[in-house]
Order: structure tokens, then C-alpha cells, then sequence
């Protein structure tokens, strides 16, 4: 099917978007590596496209909320890489002053409502954004991301039938990367992620969580209804988890095969694909921008100071 | 003036007032819209204020929490219910590690309004899952404050404070007192934090909040000879807590007990007690004592309640024991 | 359709059951106003027939979960009702001693694994029993019963989730009662229960649940798979909640045409239409038998003693 | 005899040994099977007991503790793992409302015969959410015991006493402790609830349990003067627990100090100060006090949490300043 000009825009602009999250994960899994990078660390490495297509199209005023793996998705939504290495850093000028880390990372200010520690917890955040913007009618909607290992949890349950019922301006956002730590996805006999959204009375959809366009349309489509009352909406993105669950992980679990499927997946080798070779000078350039960019952010989150003590007791 | 309201109707009062001047505060919990309450607290506020005000839920409460969480850190105030206390075993992470946390983990990036409400009521055997009082499992949770209001005036006071409040409140109702009517409806606002002295005395210190405020009033003044000379405290909320008043009323007297329907077991007055420690010991002269339920589930049958709980006589007997000791 | 014999015998076999259920729920409310029975009363008048049809078939060694409306489940399953009753009056001679009460009444050698006070409590703990059964090879099944308003709830998915993922010997029994507190069925956007049953990937079914011998058969059609290890099994009874929701309800909610169900529900007087007239001399004499049997209940639990002060201490 | 086994092998030896010793005792939880647990501690089980021993479950821990509280009341002993204890948020029904209460809701017709494994361990920015010691929270639920070893030895004895145990035990590990190996592996092991007495002194006491255990004798060593001349005692098991060697070796010292990684408002160390303080209230000339962690959720940034938590350097001021007031 033939690009239009807008389309390329686009994917280049999410192509951007991508490299900008794989870059400051692969910096963070590095400096984990060096103990800059403290506690527990789980990067999207191989997810991008999931971040940048569902967040690309989101206007400021909508919300996310996301995982414990949800660099991706605040840089997707806005969140300053900088900001954020300071907080994966430890430092007072962290993007939560140093309190909140990987695992909390959150700027609420751009709609980023903040990863979550506790798998589902995000959920009902997310609803109770949506609720907010059904009450307030200010025309927003929310987005909770969550990995497939969630769906069994009574929090996305509980958060499903309440957007359903209240018909909430929510569009669920499901990244089934092929592991919930080291159990593989459809280990559970059960049904599958889309037929259990469906099952709420809830249209969903499925999607090649490794190509960024394919997301950013499912996005759109899922996302008007639900901006227009319609109800929630929900999205799987089928998509794969290149790195181990956290840094640090042996992968002892890992099949034989995976690494194989990273060629195909890799969702910035399927963006660059498609876009060929005609940007390949623009796309070196952007990559340069990139490295300085994130550079930049590890220099100067190497140099901030860390919180003083007093500040422990701030923000209770 | 008529009569005035019951603790019960002080609550819907406070409800209502909050929702007429702040069109954010909204309710949330099962059948707290157009039934108006399992005990009918919030009677009249789903007709008053509609359906985009007053949400009926389904029996999803951690959903509903953690919505609940969700609206606040977007603009609303939620009062959401906890239908009995007990039922926090059911919707605790909403509670306890999104709501009492969002704003400190993102360093400020919200603040998180939102009123827990939630009731308690031992001793009209309710049985073991409808009977239990655990504000110091909440209390243990830096970030959440725990109001335990015992009377209408308080009631409806530390809601209203409590709605205010940018940060996340539990706020206790204790069921059994839903039907009284307050001797001092016109008692000025206390700010929480603020112990308050029910009952002046010089012979030793009791200090409780919740239903065991009236319960141990009455029970001193039945005592007779030094136990009637007690000084009695409602603590009114367990976070926050200035003990700076029970401190100078335990140097006064000596001697003090804290009383509470909660089991002792870990319970809220060891807090208590390890604090006036802290600050009293070389001014004490007597005991310085829990009371509180047995270290069991809550049994049905009215008599072994009776004798799990802190009973009229119980308490009477702990103040005498503590007067002689 | 015609009736053999065996059926007519267990038609009455299962009237039998449900008057008694009903003539103890009686009676139980009677002396709830009195003030002999404490605390929150929940009776199942009405649904007497879910209890006594899905009971019916279980084996001794079968296990079932219940909710705070449990008399009913209690005596289909073999509980006394002296035992019961003596249990309500908070009497040293309960069933649990005393120390239950309505909404924890249990008799854990019969297989009655308890009421529960939780909404959604039990299910779960039925599950583990299933489990139980398929690690010990015990060739029974559990069957937790719920009401309608517990599907929305976190432990039912969860439950639901490890029934189907473990392929535990578990018949869910589901009774929509028309009410949940003071909110009617399906009063909130979504599935109904059985195609949200379905949706695990559990086969469903659902049965006039003022109709014992449907009931039952429907039971015993599910059992039997599930016992095989073929899997959990899913019924829904629709039936009608009498009573209020707890003894003392004011029920101002009710809706006009409740009470015009009650002639074509109740499920007493299904049974005994189906009986025909032939059988009016028997019944007429069960009904006396029964009346003697709760009588005595209530007389023999008023006259026994209270536990003493000391068994606070027992059983902790 | 070679080296001897770090604090996970003696879990996983304990767990091995009961289930071989067993065969009702069976495991689950999120990756303890084939995965061996997400800090390995169940590692090799799997393959050696089976997938109808070993249960690896999806992320749903309400519905798996709940299953597992009825698999415990139909015969089998599950040892149900809660990954992080912050996690009992999601699923503290089974464990608060079913396992504590029903063998007391049916006068005794059922047993509990089941262990909820959880861990902490905070100081290593795991922070809000995986990071808190909540044991007071269990402890405080009558129905429940709760272990806290805080050392090989103790890891291996309180987990065969937990399985063996008719009840619910919230046995709660450590994982800062998963990788160390005990000095004293030969110690004859001790009953749940009597404390031990780590470190012999006679200027005063101080009690803790966990990793505060180590961290504290590791401050006492490097002490000297009177600040030397401490008693250590590790409380081991917050229920069951026998004050009466800690009451003696305050009567003897004069002065306590209860140290603990859980937040200090709520906490743990309220009981036992107050409890000890109704033994031993005649016979101190020094304070009795407690060091737990800032009522703060637990931050992420490494000086914030060391801050937050009670570190080395906090130790050693709160013994100096217990010998000095
Ligand atoms: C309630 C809860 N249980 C267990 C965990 C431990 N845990 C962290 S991530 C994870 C797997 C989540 O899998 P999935 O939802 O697929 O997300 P992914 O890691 O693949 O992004 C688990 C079990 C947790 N954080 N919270
Ligand atoms: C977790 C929880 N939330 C709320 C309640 C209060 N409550 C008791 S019964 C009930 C309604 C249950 O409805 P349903 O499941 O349909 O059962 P029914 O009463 O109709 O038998 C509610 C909300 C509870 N007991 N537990
Ligand atoms: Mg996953
Ligand atoms: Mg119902």
C-alpha cells in the first residue's frame, strides 16, 4: 500500500520517537550495569513501537498510566529523557526528585499518571482518569498500558467491568511481549487477551506491536469512539521483550528460537524498512541527535546532586 | 433550634455541604446512590446531586479504589466507601500503595484528595468479617491519616477537614454510633491532630477515641471515690496525632490507660503507649496500660463477643487496677 | 414429558429438602425479631431449589463454598438443622459453637466448607479444594455458590482464572437472585454471567432456578465431566430473592411487580404443581414431620447453654 | 562438613525436606516452578517433586492464596508465596479474613495448616512498593503467627515449624539476607516465640528480628566503652512471642532499645515497648525506646533511603544515646 506524504511524516517523527526510547534504555541498562542505575530496572527494549504509536496520537491533556516497564511509554507521552535519567540516577532534579525510580517514573504534569510497582495496579488509576474525564467532560480519554501477565489479576477485572459499565473514555492498551517474567505468554489455558477484552463487551482489537503505523491507526480508531462517549476500547499489541525481564536476568527461561524472531521484530529495523533507503542520510543525522541527546542526559544526571536528607520527608 | 443531628446524619451533612460547595467532591461505593446507604448515611445526595456525582458501583472495590485514586490524582475528591472496614482486605493496594504513596513517589507531581470512608461496630455480632477494627494497620502506612470521629460534632467536622484534606484521609464511622445525637452539637471545630479532653480529672489518664469514648464516659460516671477522678481523652485521630495534651495531662496524673475496640495484639495502642513512654517516664508514678480486644477472630455468640471486646466492666476493672497499682 | 419413578421419588426427595430449608429460614427470621438470632440474617427464601437441586447429586466427600445467604446449601449438603439453629441462637451447642454465627456456618466434615461474610470470599477457597482433590486424587468435586453480584468482583476472576488454567474439578454455581443488596440484576453494562463464564473457556449453562429437578439435572451433567478431569463447569440459576437482603430490609427498592413473581416461583409450589395431587396426603404429612423438626430445633438451641467465657480462647 | 548453606538453601533445604518428609505439602506461586523462584530460593523443586507439588501460578495472588487457604482446609499443607511482601495488598482477604479466622469461625472444625512465604528487604532503592516491612500489619490479625528469621539457622527451623504448624504462618524472609551464610549453622534449633540472646551485655538490651539482627551486631562490634556492653536479642517470631527473656535481660540492664526496618509510627516495636513496659516498668533507670523507619514511604534515591531506614550510624546514636539519658 503506497505512503501518503503525511504518513511518512509519521512514521520518521515515531521512527524518532523509537530510537529516542531505545537509546535511553540501552543507556540505563548500561549504567545499571555500572551501578549509577539502582534498584529494579525492566527496559521495553524491542516494545517501542508499541509507546510511540499509542501515545504519538494522544493529545496533552490524555493520560497514561503504565507498568513497571514503562520508560517507552513516558518518553512516548513527553517525558524528558533527561529528567528521567536524573530520577533513574537518584538525583534532586529527577522527573520525581529522585523518590519515585524506574519503577515509579511518572510526570503527571504532561498526563504521564506514573509506572506502577504492582502488576495491575495501574489499571483503575487509569479508569478513575477516565471517570475524572467523563465528570469534568473535558473531552480527554485515559490509556492504561499493561503486559499480557496482568489479565489475570482482579484489578484489571475489576477495571474492566467499571469502564464498561460507566461507559469511561478508557483505551486499554495490552503489550503481550511473549513473557510475564519467565513464564511464557499462553502458558495459562485460557483465552486469549482479545477475547477476554471482548468478552466484557468491549471491542478489541489485535496488532503487529512492531510496526509503529499499525499501532498509531489502531490508536485512532480505538481512540475517537471512546473520545466521543462510545465507551472504552481495547488494544493488543502483540510485540516481544528482547532484553531479560529485569537487568540482570540470566534468561535461563529464554527458548532456543526467541533470539531468531528479533530480526523480523525489532520494530526500528521494520520502521526503517519501510521507510527505505531514501532517508537513510536524514535517519544518520536524527541517529546522531539521538546519542547526543542522551548523552547529554547521562552527563548531566552524573553531575546533579543528589537529594539532601531533609527532603525525605517532603511530598508525604 | 430542633433537635440536633445524629452522627449519622452530621456525616450526610458534611457530604452534602462539601458537594454543594465543590463541585469536584464526588461519592463512590455500593449502593450509596439511590439506596442511600447500607445504613442510609448518604440519604438524599444521589437525588440532590445526580448520577455524575453520587456512583453506585458494582462489588468491585479494589476497581473502585483505585478508580477512586485515579480521579483524584485527576482533578476530582473522591469520598469513596469501604462498606465495612474489614472489606480493606479486599481493596488494600489502591489504599495503601497507590493512594497513601502517589505523591510522595512522584516527588510532589500530585497530590492525592480522596476520603476513604469506611465503618467499624463490635459488638452486635457481626461475626468475624463485619466486626473488626484495623485503623492501625492504616495508621501503620506513612502517607494515609486515620480519623476516628466519636461523636456528631466530630463526625462531621473531620469530614469536612478530611474532604479538604489534599492528601489521602481514612476516615473511620463507628456503625453503633450512627443513631446517636451529640450533647455538644455546638462544640467549635477541632483541627485533626487535636486530642480533646472529655472529662477533667487528677487521678489518672484515659485516653481513647472512637465508640470507646462514650462507652468509657459512662463507665466513669458510675465509678465512685478516686476512680471517678479520671481525665478522659479522645484522641479523634490516630494520624495525625499531637500527644502533646496526653503527655501533660499523664505528668499531671501519673498513671494512664489507653482503651480501644481494636485488638491490643499490635494493635494502635502500642503507638501510644511507646510514645508517652518516650516522653512521660520519669513523671509517672503508676501504670501506663492497653486495653483492648483479645488476641481472637470476633466470635458470633453474645457472650464470648462480650468477653473479646472491651467491656463496661473491663474498662472499669483496667481503671481500678491502674488506680491501685 | 413424563416422569419416572425415580424422578418422582427424587422430586420429592428435593421437596423435602427445600421445605426444610424454608421452614428453618422461617423460623430463623421469626426469631431474629424476637432477638434470639443476632447480628445479619441473610435468608435464601425463594431459592431453595438452587440448593436443594445442586446439593442433591454431591457425594459425601464433595465440598461446597458458600455466601452470607448459606442456610440453604448448608441443610441440602446434610448440615442439622438443630445444629444450625443452635449455631444462630449463639449457643455452645452450634454447629460452629457458637463462635460462626449466619454468615460463617460451616460444617467442614460434612463438606460444607462455610458461609462467608466476604462477597466473593468463598470462591477461591472452593477452588482450592478442587485443587486439592486433583493432587489427592479424591474423585470429588467442589462447588462454590455465589450470587450474581460477585462476578464483578476480583476473587471471582482469579478464581475463575486458576479453575480453567489448572483444570480443577470445580462446578461454579451462580444463583441470580434479582438483587445484589439493594441493586437489581443486571443493572450494570456488560456480559451476562453465563457468557462471561464462557469466556474463561468454562461451558455454561443456565437453569430455571425455581425448578429443582432442572437444577439437578444440570448439576449432575456438569459434575460428571468435571469429576473425569475434564475441566471446571459453570451454572447460573436464575431465581428470586423473597426475603429482603437481610432480615429486617425495609425494601424500599422494590419494584411493584417483584411480589406478582412470587405465585409462578416459588419454588415450593413448583414442585408441588409438578407433584400433582396424588401425592397431597404424604406431603401434607412431610409438612408436619418438618414443622416437628424445626420446632424442636428451636426449642432444643433456645435451651442450650451459651459457651462459657473461656472458649474465647479455643479454636484461635 | 563443607561450607554451610546461605539463608536461601536453608529455605529451599527446609522446603525440600518437608515435602519429601510430606506429601501434602505442596508449593505455589508466580515462578516457583519451573523457574525456581525469582531469587531461585525454590530452585531444583520443581524437577525434583513435580507439577502437581510445585505449582507455578499466573499473577493472581487473591484467587492462588485463596485456593491454597482451601486446599489447606481439604487436606493438603500448601506454602503459598506472596513475591514481595508489599504484595499482600493484592491479596490480604484469604490471608486476613479466611486463613487467620477459619478454624476460630468453625469452633474448630477445620485446620489452616498453611504457610504464606513473603520477603522484604529494603536499602537497595527497590522502592515504594518493594520495599516495605509490613509484619505489623500480620501481627496484629488474631489467627495469624508470624516468623521472621534472621539467619540461616532460624530460615531452615522456623520454615519446618511453619509447615508443620496446624495454623497460618506468615513466615517472612529477607532478601538481603538470601545470600549469607550463618556462623552459627550447628545451633540446636528453638521453638517459635522464645527470643534469643545473640550478644551477651549488661548496659543494656536491645531487641530486633530480620536483617536488623546482623546490622546491628555489626554496629555493636565496632562500639567501645560502655556502648560495647549491650545485650542483643533476636525476637525471631513476632507471634508467638515470650517477652520473658527480654523482660529479664531489661531487669537486668535498665535500658532497651527496639530496633526494626518497619516504619516506627505502627509499628512493631509499639507492642513489644509496651508490653515490656508493663513488666518492667519499676526496674528501668533508663529509657525504653524504639528505632524503626521515617513515616515516609520508602524512597527510592540511595541517600533518601538510607536516610529513611534505620542505618548503621542511626544504630549506633540511638545506643549511645539510650546509655547517655
Ligand atoms: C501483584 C504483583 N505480583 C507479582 C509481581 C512481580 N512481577 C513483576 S513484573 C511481573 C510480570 C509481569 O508480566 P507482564 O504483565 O506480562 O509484563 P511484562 O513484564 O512482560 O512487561 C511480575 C510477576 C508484581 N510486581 N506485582
Ligand atoms: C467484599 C464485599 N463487599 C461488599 C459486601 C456487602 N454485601 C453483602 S451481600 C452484598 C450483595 C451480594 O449480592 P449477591 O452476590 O447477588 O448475593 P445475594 O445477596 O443476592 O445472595 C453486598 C454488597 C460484602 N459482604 N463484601
Ligand atoms: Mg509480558
Ligand atoms: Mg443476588
Amino acid at each position: 500500500m503506497a505512503r501518503s506524504k503525511a504518513q511518512t511524516q509519521e512514521l520518521l517523527d515515531s521512527y524518532r520517537t523509537m530510537l529516542r526510547i531505545r537509546r535511553f534504555e540501552e543507556a540505563v541498562a548500561r549504567h545499571f550495569r555500572a551501578g549509577d542505575v539502582h534498584g529494579f530496572v525492566h527496559v521495553s527494549i524491542g516494545q517501542e513501537a508499541v509507546a510511540a504509536g499509542a501515545c504519538g496520537p494522544l493529545g496533552a491533556g490524555d493520560v497514561i498510566t503504565t507498568t513497571h516497564r514503562g520508560h517507552g511509554h513516558c518518553i512516548a507521552k513527553g517525558a524528558d529523557p533527561e529528567a528521567m535519567m536524573a530520577e533513574l540516577f537518584g538525583r534532586d532534579t529527577g522527573i520525581c526528585r529522585g523518590k519515585g525510580g524506574s519503577m515509579h517514573i511518572a510526570d503527571p504534569a504532561l498526563g504521564i499518571l506514573g509506572a506502577n510497582g504492582v502488576v495491575g495496579g495501574g489499571i483503575p488509576l487509569a479508569v478513575g482518569a477516565g471517570l475524572a474525564a467523563r465528570v469534568r467532560r473535558t473531552g480527554t480519554i485515559a490509556m492504561p498500558f499493561f503486559g499480557e501477565g496482568a489479565v489475570h489479576s482482579g484489578a484489571f477485572h475489576e477495571a474492566m467491568t467499571l469502564a464498561v459499565a460507566w461507559s469511561l473514555p478508557v483505551v486499554f492498551v495490552c503489550e503481550d511481549n511473549g513473557y510475564a517474567e519467565f513464564t511464557r505468554s499462553g502458558s495459562w489455558k485460557g483465552p486469549t487477551v482479545a477475547d477476554r477484552a471482548r468478552s466484557y463487551g468491549m471491542p478489541a482489537e489485535e496488532v503487529d506491536g512492531s510496526d509503529v503505523l499499525a499501532v498509531r491507526a489502531a490508536v485512532l480508531a480505538s481512540a475517537e469512539p471512546a473520545r466521543a462517549g462510545d465507551g472504552p476500547r481495547f488494544l493488543v499489541a502483540h510485540t516481544f521483550r528482547f532484553s531479560g525481564h529485569y537487568e540482570g536476568d540470566p534468561e535461563p527461561y529464554r527458548e532456543d528460537d526467541d533470539r531468531a524472531l528479533w530480526d523480523e521484530r525489532d520494530p526500528l529495523a521494520v520502521a526503517r524498512k519501510a521507510l527505505g533507503s531514501r532517508h537513510d542520510a536524514a535517519l544518520e543525522q536524527l541517529g546522531e541527535q539521538v546519542a547526543e541527546e542522551i548523552d547529554a542526559a547521562v552527563k548531566r544526571a552524573a553531575e546533579a546532586p543528589y537529594p539532601t536528607a531533609s527532603e525525605v520527608f517532603d511530598h508525604v | 433550634m430542633s433537635e440536633t443531628p445524629r452522627y449519622m446524619e452530621a456525616v450526610n451533612q458534611a457530604l452534602a455541604d462539601e458537594m454543594e460547595r465543590d463541585d469536584d467532591v464526588i461519592l463512590m461505593g455500593v449502593d450509596v446512590g439511590e439506596a442511600g446507604g447500607v445504613y442510609g448515611v448518604t440519604k438524599g445526595l444521589y437525588e440532590r446531586f445526580g448520577a455524575e456525582r453520587v456512583w453506585d458501583t458494582p462489588i468491585a472495590e479494589a476497581g473502585v479504589l483505585g478508580a477512586a485514586t485515579g480521579a483524584a490524582i485527576s482533578g476530582l475528591r473522591p469520598v469513596a466507601e469501604v462498606m465495612y472496614m474489614d472489606f480493606i482486605s479486599v481493596c488494600l493496594d489502591p489504599i495503601v500503595n497507590q493512594a497513601a504513596k502517589l505523591r510522595y513517589m512522584t516527588g510532589g507531581g500530585v497530590t492525592v484528595p480522596i476520603v476513604f470512608r469506611m465503618q467499624t461496630g463490635g459488638g452486635r455480632s457481626g461475626g468475624a468479617q463485619h466486626s473488626q477494627s484495623l485503623e492501625a494497620v492504616l495508621a501503620h502506612i506513612p502517607g494515609l491519616k486515620v480519623f476516628c470521629p466519636a461523636d456528631a460534632r466530630d463526625a462531621h467536622d473531620l469530614l469536612v477537614e478530611a474532604i479538604r484534606d489534599p492528601g489521602p484521609v481514612c476516615y473511620v464511622e463507628n456503625r453503633r454510633l450512627y443513631r446517636r445525637r451529640d450533647d455538644e452539637w455546638d462544640r467549635p471545630a477541632l483541627p485533626a491532630g487535636q486530642p480533646r479532653i472529655v472529662r477533667a480529672g487528677e487521678g489518672a489518664t484515659v485516653v481513647t477515641w472512637g465508640r470507646m469514648v462514650s462507652e468509657t464516659r459512662a463507665v466513669l460516671d458510675e465509678l465512685d471515690g478516686a476512680a471517678a477522678n479520671v481525665e478522659l481523652i479522645d484522641l479523634r485521630t490516630l494520624v495525625p496525632c499531637d500527644l502533646a495534651i496526653v503527655a501533660e495531662s499523664v505528668r499531671r496524673t501519673g498513671r494512664c490507660l489507653v482503651v480501644h475496640e481494636a485488638v491490643e495484639r499490635h494493635g494502635p495502642g502500642g503507638e501510644i503507649v511507646a510514645r508517652l513512654v518516650e516522653q512521660v517516664l520519669w513523671h509517672v508514678d503508676g501504670p501506663v496500660r492497653r486495653l483492648g480486644a483479645l488476641p481472637t477472630p470476633v466470635p458470633y455468640s453474645p457472650p464470648l463477643e462480650a468477653e473479646m471486646l472491651p467491656s463496661p466492666e473491663r474498662i472499669a476493672e483496667a481503671i481500678r487496677a491502674l488506680l491501685d497499682d
